[in-house]
């Protein structure tokens, strides 16, 4: 039984676990992309079908809905680990845990993030978002939607081992997620007038790289703390 | 009272039921699509107005009937399990919803195609492709929250209730959604009126309805024949059959 | 038969993007939900048939560990 | 060596500590004395550790769940499991999900790691809890065989282990207030 390290089969073993689960329980990619649907939907019902005016709002639509339905996935991303002692086993192994964090956060976004970037086009209809706006906003969810991820993970790490840590969490995580969407929205705008936002995208994808590289680190020192 | 219902409370009889009937669900279906398809696409008298965009009502009228029928027949069964406790009719309700809800879809998807050529954008917020959208979401609420339970006699009779409830939020919904509808009617343009329709595409309608509603059926009985089956997994009648099957 | 030419036929007077559009998903939606449906019962008969032989397994297991 | 002491006496904690998952308020756990705080990853290789938790996924099979655990911990996954989960008392339940087994069952799904690892350090809390009586006798030969190849054992329990374990090494935990 000789130990062997190769980080890649780590990295595609926790992955493929978390995606064969989501996969056995359709719901945990159904239900995001319902969430999204519906907060979408509610808008036009609150304020007016008036064509001109959801075009104007939609990006801002979409992404508050985008934000709300990550926050929606992620007390999911450690619980069912924490609560059957898969987490203890993960502490105890051999490998890195910020390693094992990075693949879960990863199987997470494409549970949840990757969907809703997808079925952006489709649900930009309903708000009548047709003009390169559409294009911004699906760039900037691209990016955006795993940095959500990432920086959510934090939060989720934190709240695992409380009993009501669902709403404690989006009050932790909600602040963190604001300069994303500042930037974010601020790309689209420029972009409904028709000039170049790739400053913001570069700015976002920086915050991106930052969060692959330093959120698992904070993430497994918070799930340390949930576990102990 | 209702003497003749009561044999097919258990599971092998629905089952043998659902068999028998499934052949001529089966062959109406593929009948009436054919011949419903053709006729309404090919010869059936283009409209003045729209021209030919208008031969989609051939499948968004049905469609979006079915969705309503689907759904009230789903009701009519959730009743029937909680009230006389029939199991068999908690199945027919899971049985039904997936097909309900495809059948939304498809007259969601057919009404925003159609609209595109008339009033040139995909999406408008009509008040009953509104009330259409919401109704995918109560047939998707029914679906997932059966898929939430692990125990699945629970999850049956939880999605029972639920579709009663949807049920009679069907004329809330439809009328405030008109309601609010004629509150903007600034903002939206000419509502989704079909007019008297003369016999040449009357009959071909007729037609395409009858092919969905027996589509929608026999669907639905392979899915109830698949949810007494699973029901009935570790019963040696299965076993049985699978054997001789 | 309305049209003159197969071609027209496809070209449904200017509309046929749309037309074909909400034809052709309903079809496929319809030939997706009778597919499933019909998949579903395979895997059911076949979770029987696994059922069964982890019976014979435990048959199995138990006559050598009686001997 | 066996931890005992009567129930609440923080027998769990204290292995929870030595197994670096809770940090102790003063003092140090060293590793071949070097604290595993700033070693951890030295430490977990020769670590293994099954707690109240079995650490066994309910939506997963058996086999999946034995799978991964090889997985994350880098031992070779081309095995055949199927025999030693039989040897545990597992046949025909392996691709079943777990939820379906019994609380015992899904402890054996958890215990069969005691067959297909090279830890030297092994922390059990309760191993045999929810277990039958051949259970208790094939694990008890299990730790044996690992004693013998030289590795360690330290475990919390309320079976009497003196008579199978003649230089069995026992730390009594009072109830302190």
């Amino acid at each position: 039984m000789v130990k062997q390290h190769s980080y890649w089969q780590l990295f595609s073993a926790v992955f493929s676990k978390d995606l064969k689960l989501a996969f056995r329980q359709r719901a945990e990619i159904v239900n995001p992309i319902l969430f999204f649907l519906i907060v979408i939907t509610l808008f036009p019902l609150a304020i007016g079908p008036e064509p001109g005016l959801l075009a104007r709002m939609a990006p801002g639509i979409i992404w508050v809905a985008a934000l709300l339905s990550t926050m929606l996935g992620l007390d999911k991303l450690f619980r069912d680990d924490y609560h059957d002692g898969t987490l203890e086993q993960l502490i105890a192994s051999s490998y890195p845990l910020p390693l094992t964090v990075l693949a879960k956060v990863a199987a997470h976004w494409v549970i949840t993030g990757l969907p809703l970037v997808l079925m952006t086009p489709v649900f930009a209809l309903l708000l009548n978002l047709e003009s390169s706006a559409l294009l911004a906003t699906v760039l900037t969810l691209l990016l955006g939607t795993p940095l959500l991820s990432f920086i959510g993970a934090i939060g989720a790490g934190l709240t695992v081992g409380l009993q009501k840590g669902g709403i404690l969490m989006s009050l932790l995580v909600l602040p963190l997620y604001i300069p994303v969407l500042i930037f974010a929205t601020s790309a689209i705008d420029t972009s409904s007038m028709e000039l170049a936002y790739s400053g913001q995208l570069a700015i976002l994808g920086a915050m991106l790289i930052v969060a692959i590289l330093a959120a698992p680190i904070a993430i497994s020192s918070a799930l340390k703390v949930s576990v102990s | 009272m209702w003497k003749w219902l009561h044999p097919y409370a258990k599971a092998d009889r629905a089952y043998q039921l659902c068999n028998t009937l499934l052949p001529y669900f089966a062959v109406v279906t593929v009948v009436c699509m054919i011949v419903g398809w053709v006729w309404g696409l090919a010869y059936a008298p283009a409209d003045y107005q729209q021209k030919d965009s208008y031969r989609i009502i051939f499948i968004h009228v049905p469609s979006a009937i079915l969705s309503m029928g689907a759904y009230s027949s789903m009701a009519i069964a959730a009743v029937i399990a909680l009230v006389w406790q029939l199991r068999n009719a908690e199945l027919a309700v899971i049985a039904i919803a997936p097909v309900g809800a495809c059948v939304t879809a498809i007259a969601l998807i057919t009404g925003a195609a159609w609209g595109k050529p008339m009033w040139g954008a995909w999406w408008v917020w009509d008040a009953r492709l509104t009330s259409e959208l919401i109704l995918l979401f109560l047939y998707l609420g029914v679906l997932s929250l059966y898929h939430a339970f692990e125990d699945k006699k629970a999850a049956g009779r939880a999605a029972c209730i639920l579709a009663i409830v949807g049920v009679i939020n069907l004329p809330i919904i439809h009328f405030s959604v008109e309601w609010w509808n004629t509150l903007h009617q600034g903002a939206t343009i000419t509502k989704f009126d079909t007019k008297a329709i003369d016999p040449s595409m009357f009959w071909p309608l007729m037609v395409n309805i009858v092919a969905f509603a027996a589509f929608v059926g026999t669907v639905t009985l392979i899915r109830l024949k698949n949810e007494i089956l699973q029901r009935e997994k570790h019963r040696p009648w299965v076993r049985q059959m699978l054997e001789r099957g | 038969m309305q049209f003159d030419s197969f071609a027209d036929f496809i070209a449904m007077g200017g509309y046929g993007f749309y037309v074909w559009l909400s034809f052709g998903s309903c079809a496929l939606i319809l030939l997706g939900i009778l597919v499933s449906s019909l998949n579903d019962t395979k895997r059911i008969f076949s979770s029987v048939k696994q059922q069964a032989q982890r019976e014979e397994r435990i048959k199995k297991a138990k006559q050598e560990a009686g001997q | 060596m066996q931890l005992a002491g009567p129930n609440g006496a923080g027998k769990t904690s204290l292995l929870r500590i030595i197994a670096g998952f809770a940090m102790p308020d003063e003092g140090d756990v060293l590793w071949q004395d070097r604290s595993i705080a700033k070693y951890y990853d030295e430490y977990a290789q020769s670590l293994l550790f099954i707690g109240h938790k079995t650490g066994v996924n309910s939506q997963l099979t058996a086999l999946e769940n034995v799978a991964f655990w090889l997985k994350i911990n880098g031992y070779d996954t081309q095995q055949d499991l199927y025999p030693i989960l039989a040897k545990i008392g597992l046949v025909g339940l392996e691709d079943v999900p777990v939820r379906m087994l019994s609380a015992g069952q899904q402890r054996r799904v958890a215990l069969v790691r005691l067959w297909l690892n090279s830890a030297k350090l092994w922390i059990l809390d309760e191993p045999f809890t929810a277990l039958d009586k051949s259970g208790v006798a094939f694990l008890q030969a299990r730790f044996v065989e690992h004693l013998n190849a030289g590795g360690a054992i330290l475990l919390t329990t309320h079976q009497d282990l003196t008579t199978q374990f003649s230089d069995l090494k026992t730390v009594t935990l009072e109830y302190r207030h």
